[in-house]
């Protein structure tokens, strides 16, 4: 069986970073996101990032930190809401920033993982993001022509994984990572957990292994944006 | 006198059908699923990943992985389902979701909506808005009647960028509730005390009867 | 909470059957074939379907039945080799015949549930099935489009469903039912078995109970086609 | 001595590489996973929805929601993952797969495959083969080198409509092992005994040395 499991998120990553490269990531806000791959990618010092991600992190966690550091030339994202450095660099015109509705940036990870170089949705007609898009009418109604991404690298974050890279995801904190785990030309997953093979149900794989390259075992801070709370 | 927020998302829970799916936006619409009625059983969506989302949790409860599409921790319930957010805007842009309830900056007598960004000066992103508005079989509107500055929020078109064209259905603002209708406005209903005179002073678009 | 359950496949398809309608159906060969629904559709006598799915049973069974009755005007499918009696109404002329690759098919009926009216895709080039499609060039590759489907009716097997429509299948009987499920104006599922809420775990759902609009418990025959075996 | 089915088997299990995921087609091509060389780890896909595909059941594990591509009654491995046709498919079609094996009526001398169809006669449809040779990283056909008839299914250009086309990069048949290159096909190997003077003879394709 190939060896997919790494000791550590730099080793995990090494051979596969350079500068230019486009970089497709999970993660909702700071829910399930790949904290130690993150961080191996800051210490590495690679530039010129073009990043796909629907959000990028706040300040000085998850994404942010690549942005602080300024290593992300681009962002191609749904929503800056919580990151005033983000916001910032954007409006200065330090970073490129590329608006995609959340469901249009989804589902161009999953055409690209899926072979699909191109799809049609209502998503954003009549708006700035139609903006130099073909447009198409479908039985009377307008759609826009939205592309696959394919992106040389793919960091998730996942529950566990099996020994063969199987995947599993725990609620929410799934979001983007199964789509961005098949669009990576290499995926690296980084699990809090992992299995011996058979312990996983077939039934329930969330990612198959085929989609994962390598994976590494890390420490999760899990940080939460919005503590809300109601009485006991 | 005008409806509060808590008037407001009270109001627009009568908009919610027995049976339904239904996904509320950020800010006021979170509010509605205090004010669900009575015998009325609604399922509802988070955008980035979740069919059945129940309440905050308590202080034990509290979940890293468990949040909504505001990023506030939430609860599951005995009826819940993630998926990732390519199966979750499936859902949206496939038009399986009954009725959505959105925030907004502005809305036009013809349904356009405003209320992802100002150029220059506040960029927050559509988020999921774009996808909710074209996909959704119905869009209601919660906001209140005029911005901080007193100008009105309901205009004959929008000045700021769109999120989407001719999509929104109903309004329910601090003033009454409108209809997006041939010609204009319709006014469905104002708030106790509220009058067609402030209503008309208080408004760009067009009203129609 | 909406009432999704009924006693039987006839009640369960009460009112959404009439002649000349779009059906799409799970199942692949006879394997998490909807038998309970498909008889109940026989006995109704509705008649000019239009069937999407992946085969047609065979001869006596699964959707072959309603080839036998002559009421399938047209399949869309990927493959008829099973089926003598399909390929003999398909070469005389009495059955219409639109064949799809299998990803195609599947792809479409996804991307019908998912409101995306078009999609482009290598599979097909140059062959038969690109004739009279749009063809567009990506990247220097040429692609063709295809349509999504919408069907008036969508009809699936799955093994468990909780009291709100929540659907599990069971190893290779998943096959197309999902992708059905998501693209029909109305989807009736058939289980194995129904079991009480909050008894599924909900990182496991296959088929959120947004997409079920009823359900009915039924007792499956489970036809083998190729019982191959080994020695113990 | 020409190849028999095990032997072409065999010669095409050595194009397997460890590590791969690999899709065989139905017919010869599932022959192969019988000669998986010592040493060599491969995940077999099969495309109704498994990856890790085991080998047929014993009477006892029999099991009718267990059924390969084929339609045969296998069995599952401790790596084994379900899934739907659509996921099945967007694994063949994005290219994720790393080899497919697959049986063939005729091949070209410019890689064009025509496997699902006799116009009139035969039909079987294509099933998941133009998926498979659109998507699928490296294609490599196992067939007899004639038909039934004795006619060469090697062609300057095939007559039956195709599957796919300039899809083919190899051509394991029971006389050797040919790819397709510039000009024509290139002879890798040939069988024990077989010369290639009855290559030429029963092949039409231009053959490059």
């Amino acid at each position: 069986m190939a060896q997919k499991n790494y000791s550590d998120a730099n080793s995990a990553l090494e051979g596969l970073l350079f500068d230019g490269m486009t970089i497709a990531a999970g993660g909702f806000g700071l829910c399930g996101i790949p904290e130690n791959l993150i961080a191996a990618i800051r210490d590495s010092g690679v530039k010129d990032l073009t990043v796909y991600s629907n959000n990028a992190g706040v300040d000085e966690f998850g994404l942010g930190v690549l942005l602080q550091t300024k290593q992300v030339k681009k962002m191609v994202s749904s929503y800056v809401g919580e990151n005033a450095e983000f916001m910032r660099q954007y409006l200065s015109g330090e970073l490129e920033l590329e608006f995609n509705p959340q469901g249009t940036l989804a589902e161009r990870m999953r055409a690209g993982g899926a072979g699909i170089p191109g799809f049609y949705t209502k998503t954003g007609v009549g708006t700035l993001v139609a903006e130099g898009k073909e447009e198409k009418d479908f039985d009377g109604e307008t759609y826009i022509m939205e592309r696959g991404i394919v992106a040389d690298l793919a960091i998730v974050k996942a529950w566990k994984s099996d020994e063969h890279g199987n995947l599993l995801y725990r609620k929410t904190a799934r979001n983007f990572n199964p789509l961005a785990a098949t669009c990576g030309k290499v995926t690296v997953a980084e699990v809090e957990e992992i299995v011996p093979l058979g312990s996983l149900n077939p039934d329930n794989i969330h990612t198959p292994s085929i989609y994962v390259q390598r994976f590494v075992q890390g420490e999760h801070e899990k940080r939460i944006e919005q503590r809300t709370i109601r009485e006991a | 006198m005008p409806w509060d927020r808590n008037q407001m998302a009270a109001r627009a829970a009568q908009e919610l059908e027995d049976g339904t799916y239904v996904n509320l936006g950020i800010g006021i619409p979170t509010l509605v699923s205090n004010y669900i009625p009575e015998g009325v059983d609604v399922t509802l969506q988070s955008e980035n990943g979740m069919l059945g989302m129940g309440p905050f949790p308590t202080e034990d409860e509290i979940d890293a992985d468990l949040i909504n599409a505001g990023k506030q921790t939430i609860t599951e319930l005995d009826r819940t389902s993630y998926f990732n957010s390519a199966d979750s805007f499936a859902m949206i842009r496939g038009g399986h979701i009954a009725l959505s309830i959105l925030g907004a900056m502005e809305v036009s007598e013809t349904g356009d909506l405003a209320n992802w960004m100002i150029p220059g000066r506040l960029v927050k992103g559509m988020g999921g808005a774009m996808d909710l508005v074209a996909g959704v079989k119905r869009v209601v509107i919660i906001m209140d009647h005029t911005n901080k500055a007193g100008e009105t929020k309901l205009l004959k078109a929008c000045t700021l960028p769109l999120t989407g064209k001719a999509v929104v259905d109903r309004v329910i603002s601090n003033l009454g509730v409108f209809d997006i209708a041939e010609g204009g406005l319709k006014v469905v209903e104002l708030a106790d005390g509220v009058t067609m005179d402030e209503v008309r002073e208080k408004t760009d678009a067009t009203l129609v009867e």
